[in-house]
């Protein structure tokens, strides 16, 4: 395996059940299904897709957050699926968590400060005076004062209280950053100045991120590579130039070209897709986009496209892509 | 935040008066009483309300006043008792049966449906007339009807809480399940469930009159309202017997019932559909 | 086909409810100090050994607990509740005698709830915060404040003995004959039998126990659907609705409405649940021959067969509302149903 | 102020005031606020979440609640003041010449009655069809918003629906009796990239078709880019800056505009740092004084701490409130 | 108020003459082997003819359906001749048969009233008119007993078709007590036409009644539990007659028109058990402290809450019984001086604190409860402290037959009109050893007690009784409170409504004025 692989994710299936336990006939939604990349140190990951296609999902399961129902994912050469408690709770050091809803995701009850030292007391780690120490110089790298400290969430404003979301998957000194959708809950003149910092911080912590997101705007800014997903599937990989520039799968060339553009003279055509999302629980026979797909043929409804490397690093699942 | 809502809402505004008065007399009743409560005086029973005696005397000649103002001490007790008792049950049946959720939560819910479902006040007849009846039993059975109604609100709350963000957020931080639940999701669920506490405490009181004017409280000469007002069913046509206990333990209810209804209107619309 | 599957579940639920419920009650019963023998024979009789023993015999309490428990659950089965102790005839019968009354007056009651609550919560969330909503309110918390045996109480002298306008205790005058037995509901036998005086007395005397019970329940009532008509009023789709040119009494009657009864259905399932609940006390002051007064006596006897009868038939009761209630939810709401 | 418009304006906001006493005390949610619309013209109005968008087009369809809201200023539509009409006369209006899309979908249709009812309800309504005549209309509408099989969207629930079915039912809705406003109150946000440009694309063929004036309300610069021919600019409750689309692009006047073109990271311009505006907008409840950017501005001097600056045309077509403007206007 | 249409009560609806009696019943069954409750006999006494039968005082039981009786030297051989021609409401003919297979079935069946057949030996029926009794042992109550339902006289033929038996196996195999409870197979003049548990049950005329023809067509026996609702009903005519009111609510209408008050001597007593084992009654066990206790209680106080007309006798035998002394005077029963000086000689000088046991019940209308917060409150100035123990009468029952409660307050009712059914409180006897008063305690008194027992002698029995009495009021564990009164109330346009413990009311005799 070579050297700068942070992550490898090996056909990785996370399924929920649908239905209490209680019924007879079990259903899965396959949220996550057959999903298989690998993460490089020091870059940042795209992962795009439309809502309920598995981003989360995926990115939850890579955190063993999720029991995956197949699949591997190896850590720095460890694969964490198999972890025992222990072993787990120190893998957790190395890898966070950023969620989208900067309000729901820091306890109502509890100051910036009580919020910020639980990592410390989970892992039992540094005196309290390092403690403190370490505390303060997150709370000035992420750009909020000491004071802010005693407040509570709601008395903060969104963009401040995802900084702290920031700062408390920072206080373990991770190695990956899973960002949920990190700034789309933000105001426009807001998201500017957390993405700035999310992209100062990795410099400086030398950190990998796996940027999960729907914008595909803010996507193409961030990230070196970017995977775009559908319906529980992995349908086109690469870096940020072979998707954004020499798109291969349909679907990636739909989503790119949806993107509201704010030049107005460069207004492009725009590919639209037919119908809506169907649902993960009860998906389409063969490759999974051929019931929106404007290039579909026959070959499609029947045998589910594998993803191929396409071109060096580039890898596209689609029949009609050679 | 009292004397905000107090400005705007009459009802709530003679609530808290009614509850004041209430909470003072029963702190204050034994100095207050013109006579003891368990005086007999067999040559004045029977006597409509006079200035001597402001709500009559009863069959065996107490001053029927100074009984119901001791009266209100068991009511608000038993209330009280009721009411964390059940409460206390219902938050950690609850709160298990929500965190663990899956088949456990299933057949937990199962049993607490099935307590329920089950007649209550008959549930509460048998124990009392099995165990014999006194203010203990009474109160065990009252908060053996009661919790479920607790465990439910309970298992949402501690439900919607485990899907917030921030427990995601101490699970990758690797907290343990009883962190987990202790810090992170208890507290942010407690505060409904002790809403709903409030809210219930007038049903308490009145299913607990509702109990001893069936005889199932303490013994006599225990001045309980219920029995007091049971005993004016008794001696029918002396009104007095049984009103003024009655109205007792109305002001009670209602004061109460006012305060909590008005609360309920300003608690946040996710809340006001759990209760 | 989903609610098919559902109301299988619930009665499958059924099944388990009667089994704890039964269990339950053995199990207070068979370990209490008090013994269900003393009361129910007479005292030289228990001073008699022989006697005693073949009373035991006869109730099956010679066996060890868990072969009793196994004897009535088999019986259960077949439909069979056993035999009261105290009355000393089989269950079944007592309840099918007692349980009209009850329903009969439950019934009324909760009709009486429910127009006087929905029409009270309705006045009440349009005009909120007027003087008329503070009035209601008030009304509304008086109904879920105020004990029920006092106001049956109160009622009665007031109303009966005092202005004699209402009719006094018991399902008809005591002089008119009860109309011949098809449902043992006695308005509608009484009309059956096509006698309108005998179904109107039978239902003026429905009145003031009806009120009394249904007190609650409509309080309940009013007060869900005033605040779940105000909470409609404020969702989006009634914004819409004004978008498009609604006329208020429209928006209330067409939009609001429907979507605020929603939640108004489960409270009247609890409230009917209720009703049985207090059956007790209200049934005692207006000699209503009900459920009642029966699991009252019953639980004074320690008559077990008969406790566990009404207990089960109640939580049966209660399950099956609660059913009702879930279907009826499915008619008002199309996000159940296609669930 | 914005007097030189022609009187052909279809629409005329002037000095628009919206305040809302809570229990936290009293805000102006709108301030001053004067908008033009011209028939057949698409308007943007863009501004961060609360600066008192869908406030304003509520209050032009006379639907914010009151209480808590309380309203002043003039709105003109077909010449008549909508403010001195009776309520009655309003709601003759509404829905009628003036229709409104939500931004939720998911919540903004009834639940409990089918699409195909609430589409005909307009129409029953206003327009006084009969009950086939309104259910044809409404299969025709259906088939307008592309829609398949209409049929049997019309039987069915919203919650049968997808977010984009619905989004299109809502717009079936508003178009039912041709109004001559349409408002939409981001029409798009709560939908999926893919959803959202077909709804955009209906809604620019829909333009063509029908022939109304459009007040489109976003955050999104990207989707007023693609639909708008005039743009207004909105922060903290005011008008900040409004003119023609591709002229305020090109060359934002007021710095806010020009901050929130610089801090939207595209895919046309590759990795640079992006531009950020410091600091977070104001609390209402809290406006700074002098102008309500002044905080969070680089070009900020003196006289913006201490005067609100007033919304003034520096051509025609074009206003923005901001001191420098006004003071480069009083060099020229 | 009083309402204008009192008295209105409208007639049956199809013009029968109807009286209607509203009382807080009982009764579980009206099969005549079966039924022991308080009011079984009050449905019972105008259904089934008996042998004997009380006609308005308990003085000495009549004929009733025998022409007349005869009682052997021995006293052991009771011989009956039944009136003849005599047929049940089916038309069937009465014969001795009937009589012995009904009295069979009261024996196999063991119910509750079975104890009353236990001194039979045999029953002869030598010819259709004429039935034998031989006794196991001397019975000076015999002749009572056979007043109850468990002598009363069964069509047997048809209760035969119903699943009746007499075999020896009937308590398992009898199969018509459901039969019972909604008809009837008498020759009385009343048969039951319907009975609808907790509503009422409806006697109609005996269309072959073979003696005279009682004045109502219909009888309704209205189960209204409440006294309160009684009276109310009763103010309005809805009723003729409220059976079950308290002292106070009879007060109540005192004045009220149309309304005739009655008062009788109720053979109900309320007693205090004062347990004799120190293990069990600590101080209360003590003699001395037992006689405190009588000396201590304000009877007079005690006769206002049971009501006028309540007494309190010296000993457990009832006023209105053979040989019972005159009760005591209320005005000088108390004598607290005395008491404290009991007291002090039994070494509880301070006082002591104990339980006072109670069951929630009322007694002919008194509630127990607040009786025995009157007796905690008189006890109190002699330095007991007593902590009430209110508990379900069934559960009470437990302690109190086992005999370990150490004070508790009871009542008493008689099995069979009679003062030999009194003897079960002497020491030794059942109910003393409720109190573990055993016999060893006082082997004088068990003397006397059995000699009472066997003795026919009238004026033997008189001043055997009355010793018993005698010796009970200076030391006796049971501290006899109340005899109370029975209070009830009628319209006055009806007359026949004498109490007679027995029956209640012979509804035999009532008729309009
Ligand atoms: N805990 C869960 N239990 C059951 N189903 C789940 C659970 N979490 C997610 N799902 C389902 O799995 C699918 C994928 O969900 P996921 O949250 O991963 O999507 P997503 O791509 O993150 O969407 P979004 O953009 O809306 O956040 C969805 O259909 C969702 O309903
Ligand atoms: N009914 C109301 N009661 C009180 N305040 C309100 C009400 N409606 C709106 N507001 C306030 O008015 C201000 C402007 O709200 P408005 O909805 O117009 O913002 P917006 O620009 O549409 O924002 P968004 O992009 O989030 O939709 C906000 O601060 C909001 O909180
Ligand atoms: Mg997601
Ligand atoms: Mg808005
Ligand atoms: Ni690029």
């Amino acid at each position: 395996m070579e050297d700068n692989v942070l992550v490898q994710v090996q056909n990785l299936k996370m399924y929920f059940q649908s239905e209490s336990s209680f019924s007879f006939n079990k259903k899965y939604i396959k949220a996550v299904d057959d999903v298989s990349f690998e993460l490089f140190k020091g870059e940042t990951f795209g992962l795009v897709g439309e809502s309920g296609c598995g981003k989360s999902t995926l990115g939850r399961t890579i955190l063993g957050l999720y029991k995956p129902n197949a699949g591997k994912v190896i850590f720095e050469g460890e694969d964490i699926v198999s972890l025992k408690n222990n072993r787990m709770k120190d893998m957790r050091k190395k890898m966070q968590l950023i969620f989208q809803d900067p309000s729901a995701s820091l306890n109502p009850r509890k100051t910036i400060e009580d919020i910020l030292n639980e990592p410390f007391h989970i892992h039992k780690v540094g005196s309290k005076v390092e403690r403190k120490a370490k505390i303060k110089e997150l709370m000035n790298r992420v750009g909020l004062s000491e004071y802010h400290l005693s407040r509570y969430p709601h008395e903060m404003s969104g963009g401040q209280k995802q900084r702290v979301g920031i700062a408390r998957a920072l206080t373990l000194n991770p190695k990956l950053i899973i960002c949920d959708e990190p700034v789309s809950a933000l105001d426009v003149s807001i998201q500017a100045q957390v993405i700035n910092l999310l992209e100062d911080l990795q410099k400086e912590y030398d950190l990998t991120y796996l940027f999960i997101s729907h914008n595909l705007s803010v996507v193409h800014h961030i990230c070196n590579r970017v995977g775009v997903m559908y319906l529980g599937k992995l349908v086109e990989t690469g870096s940020h130039a072979d998707i954004y520039h020499n798109t291969q799968h349909p679907y990636a060339k739909a989503l790119i070209s949806a993107i509201p553009n704010t030049d107005p003279d460069q207004q492009k055509e725009r590919i639209l897709l037919k119908g809506d999302v169907p649902s993960p629980a009860n998906p389409p026979s063969g490759c999974r986009f051929h019931t929106r797909c404007p290039e579909v043929t026959d070959l499609c409804s029947q045998a589910e496209p594998l993803l191929k490397e396409v071109f060096p690093g580039h890898f596209v699942a689609c029949h009609g892509v050679e | 935040m009292l004397l905000r809502i107090m400005k705007n809402n009459f009802l709530f505004s003679i609530g808290i008066i009614v509850c004041s008065l209430w909470i003072v007399i029963a702190l204050v009743a034994p100095l207050i009483t013109p006579y003891s409560y368990l005086a007999q005086d067999l040559a004045h029973r029977f006597q409509a309300p006079s200035s001597l005696h402001w709500f009559g005397t009863d069959s065996i000649g107490r001053d029927v006043f100074s009984r119901v103002l001791m009266g209100s001490r068991i009511s608000l007790i038993a209330g009280l008792a009721t009411i964390i008792l059940a409460s206390f049950v219902g938050m950690i049946y609850g709160g298990i049966a929500g965190y663990i959720g899956g088949l456990t939560d299933e057949i937990m819910m199962r049993i607490s449906e099935m307590v329920m479902a089950f007649p209550g006040i008959i549930l509460a007849m048998t124990i009392a007339a099995a165990l014999g009846p006194s203010l203990y039993n009474t109160l065990l059975a009252m908060a053996i009807i009661w919790w479920p109604n607790y465990a439910r609100v309970m298992r949402s709350m501690v439900i919607a809480n485990k899907e917030n963000e921030y427990v995601e957020a101490a699970k990758s931080l690797g907290a343990s399940h009883f962190r987990i639940f202790f810090n992170e999701i208890l507290p942010n669920s407690v505060g409904p469930v002790l809403v709903l506490a409030t809210l219930d405490f007038g049903n308490a009181i009145l299913l607990f009159s509702g109990l001893s004017f069936l005889g199932l409280g303490s013994p006599p000469p225990t001045p309980e309202w219920g029995a007091m007002v049971a005993d004016g069913v008794l001696n029918f046509n002396y009104w007095w017997i049984g009103t003024f206990p009655g109205l007792a333990i109305l002001t009670m209810a209602v004061g109460t019932n006012f305060i909590g209804d008005s609360l309920r209107d300003f608690l946040d619309p996710r809340l006001r559909k759990e209760l | 086909m989903g609610l098919l599957k559902y109301i299988a579940r619930r009665l499958f639920f059924l099944v388990f409810l009667v089994i704890g419920v039964s269990l339950v009650v053995f199990v207070i019963s068979h370990s209490v100090p008090s013994d269900p023998v003393l009361a129910n024979l007479s005292q030289r009789n228990i001073d008699n050994p022989e006697m005693v023993e073949a009373f035991k015999a006869k109730w099956g309490m010679d066996k060890p607990l868990y072969t009793q428990y196994f004897i009535y659950v088999g019986n259960l089965v077949q439909g069979d509740l056993g035999t009261s102790i105290r009355t000393q005839r089989p269950v079944l019968d007592d309840l099918q005698d007692y349980f009209p009354a009850t329903i009969e007056l439950a019934i009324f009651s909760i009709i009486i709830a429910i127009i006087f609550g929905m029409l009270f919560g309705i006045i009440s969330a349009i005009k909120r915060n007027s003087a008329m909503d503070q009035l209601i309110r008030g009304i509304s918390v008086l109904g879920v404040s105020v004990p029920s045996f006092w106001l049956g109480l109160m009622f009665l002298l007031l109303f009966y003995v005092h202005f004699g306008i209402a009719p006094g205790p018991g399902r008809i005058s005591p002089y008119l004959k009860p109309p011949v037995e098809v449902t043992n509901l006695y308005v509608i036998d009484a009309l059956l039998a096509g006698n309108w005086s005998l179904a109107r007395d039978a239902l003026w005397h429905l009145l003031l126990p009806g009120l009394v019970l249904g007190s609650f329940t409509m309080g309940l009532i009013t007060r869900t659907t005033r605040s779940s008509l105000l909470e409609v009023m404020s969702l989006d789709f009634i914004r819409t609705a004004r978008a498009k040119g609604l006329t208020e009494k429209m928006i209330i009657m067409r939009h609001a409405l429907g979507n605020a009864l929603i939640p108004v259905v489960t409270v009247i399932g609890i409230g009917f649940g209720n009703l049985l609940g207090g059956m007790v006390l209200v049934e005692t002051i207006f000699a209503w021959p009900g459920i009642g007064q029966y699991a009252y006596k019953a639980a004074g006897n320690l008559d077990f067969p008969a406790i566990i009868g009404v207990s089960i038939l109640i939580s049966i009761n209660y399950v099956v509302i609660n059913l009702l209630v879930d279907i009826l939810y499915g008619i008002l709401d199309p996000r159940v149903r296609y669930h | 102020m914005s007097d030189d418009i022609g009187q052909d304006d279809l629409l005329r906001i002037n000095n628009l005031n919206v305040q809302f006493r809570t229990s936290e005390g009293v805000f102006r949610a709108v301030r001053d606020v004067s908008i033009s619309v011209r028939s057949g013209e698409t308007l943007g109005i863009v501004g961060e979440s609360g600066s008192g968008k869908s406030v304003t087009a509520l209050s032009i369809m006379n639907l914010v609640p009151n209480p808590p809201g309380e309203t002043s200023g003039e709105i003109i539509f077909n010449q008549q003041d909508l403010r001195e009409l009776s309520a009655e006369e309003v709601r003759k209006i509404r829905g009628n010449e003036i229709a409104m899309i939500f931004q939720e979908p998911m919540t903004s249709l009834n639940p409990i009655h089918t699409c195909g009812k609430q589409i005909m309800e307009p129409l029953l309504l206003h327009k006084g069809f009969s009950k086939k005549e309104a259910k044809a209309r409404a299969l025709e509408l259906l088939t307008m918003v592309g829609i398949p099989i209409p049929e049997q969207r019309f039987k069915e629930y919203p919650h049968q629906l997808s977010g984009g079915m619905r989004q299109r039912v809502m717009i079936a809705m508003a178009l039912a009796c041709r109004p001559k406003l349409l408002l939409a109150d981001e029409p798009t946000t709560a939908l999926d990239v893919t959803i959202q440009a077909q709804i955009m694309e209906l809604l620019k063929n829909l333009r063509q078709e029908i022939d109304s004036a459009i007040i489109m309300i976003t955050h999104d610069l990207g989707i007023i880019t693609e639909m708008c021919d005039r743009v207004v600019v909105m922060y903290a409750g005011q008008v900040v800056e409004s003119g023609p689309l591709k002229e305020l692009i090109r060359e934002p006047l007021h710095p806010y505009t020009e901050g929130l073109l610089r801090s939207i990271p595209t895919i046309t311009r590759e990795k640079l740092r992006l531009h950020t505006i410091e600091g977070t907008v104001p609390s209402p409840f809290e406006m700074p004084f002098g102008c309500s950017f002044q905080p969070r501005c680089n070009y900020s001097t003196s006289i913006c701490s201490e005067k609100a600056p007033d919304l003034i045309h520096v051509s025609p077509d074009r206003a923005v409130r901001c001191w420098r403007q006004v003071n480069e206007l009083g060099q020229d | 108020g009083v309402s204008k249409d009192a008295a209105t009560k409208p007639e049956g609806s199809d013009g029968a003459k109807q009286l209607i009696m509203a009382l807080d019943p009982d009764y579980e069954t009206f099969d005549p082997g079966l039924a022991y409750e308080v009011y079984a006999l009050l449905v019972l006494h105008p259904v089934y003819d008996t042998l004997m039968q009380f006609e308005d005082n308990l003085d000495a039981p009549i004929d009733g359906i025998a022409e007349s009786h005869e009682v052997s030297k021995d006293g052991l051989t009771y011989t009956f001749k039944l009136h003849k021609g005599v047929k049940f409401a089916s038309g069937n003919p009465l014969s001795a048969q009937d009589v012995k297979w009904s009295v069979e079935r009261s024996i196999n069946l063991k119910g509750n009233g079975a104890f009353l057949t236990d001194g039979i030996k045999s029953i002869e029926t030598p010819d259709p008119d004429t039935v034998v009794f031989n006794l196991k042992e001397q019975d000076a109550s015999f002749l009572t007993k056979l007043t109850y339902n468990a002598f009363g006289v069964i069509d047997s033929k048809l209760a035969m078709e119903n699943g009746a038996t007499n075999a020896a196996d009937a308590s398992t195999s009898d199969k018509a007590k459901l039969w019972f409870d909604t008809h009837s197979a008498g020759s009385g003049p009343y048969v039951i036409e319907s009975y609808t548990p907790k509503v009422e049950v409806v006697l109609a005329r005996n269309k072959n009644y073979w003696g005279e023809a009682p004045y109502y067509d219909k009888v309704v026996l209205k189960a209204i539990s409440d006294p309160g609702t009684q009276l109310m009903m009763l103010e309005k005519g809805d009723i003729d007659i409220a059976f079950n009111l308290g002292p106070e609510h009879v007060k109540q209408i005192q004045d009220k028109p149309g309304i005739e008050i009655k008062k009788a001597q109720s053979m109900t007593l309320t007693f205090l058990l004062m347990n004799r084992d120190p293990k069990i009654g600590g101080p209360i066990a003590n003699p001395d402290v037992q006689k405190a206790i009588r000396l201590a209680l304000d009877y007079q106080g005690m006769q206002t809450i049971a009501g006028e007309g309540s007494i309190t006798p010296v000993a457990p035998f009832q006023v209105g019984f053979l040989g019972t002394l005159p009760p005591r005077d209320p005005k000088t029963a108390q004598d607290i001086e005395k008491a404290k000086e009991l007291m002090k000689k039994a070494g509880y000088e301070k006082g002591f604190k104990t339980t006072l046991e109670v069951a929630t019940l009322a007694v002919e209308g008194m509630d127990l409860p607040t009786l025995a917060q009157k007796i905690q409150n008189d006890l109190l100035q002699i330095g007991i402290e007593t902590e009430i123990k209110t508990s379900d009468i069934m559960v009470a029952l437990d302690p109190y037959r086992k005999g370990t409660q150490a004070l508790s307050l009871w009542y008493w009712g008689p099995d069979y009109p009679d003062p030999n059914t009194q003897l079960a409180f002497l020491p030794g006897n059942p109910v003393g050893l409720r109190a573990n008063w055993t016999a060893a305690m006082n082997p004088q008194l068990v003397e006397l007690g059995k000699k009472a027992a066997v003795e026919v002698d009238k004026a033997a029995r008189v001043k055997n009784l009355e010793e018993i009495q005698k010796m009970m009021d200076e030391d006796s564990a049971f501290n006899v409170l109340l005899q109370h009164a029975r209070h009830y109330a009628t319209r006055d346009n009806i007359k026949g409504t004498d109490y007679i413990d027995l029956y209640k009311i012979n509804l035999k005799n009532v008729s309009a004025k």
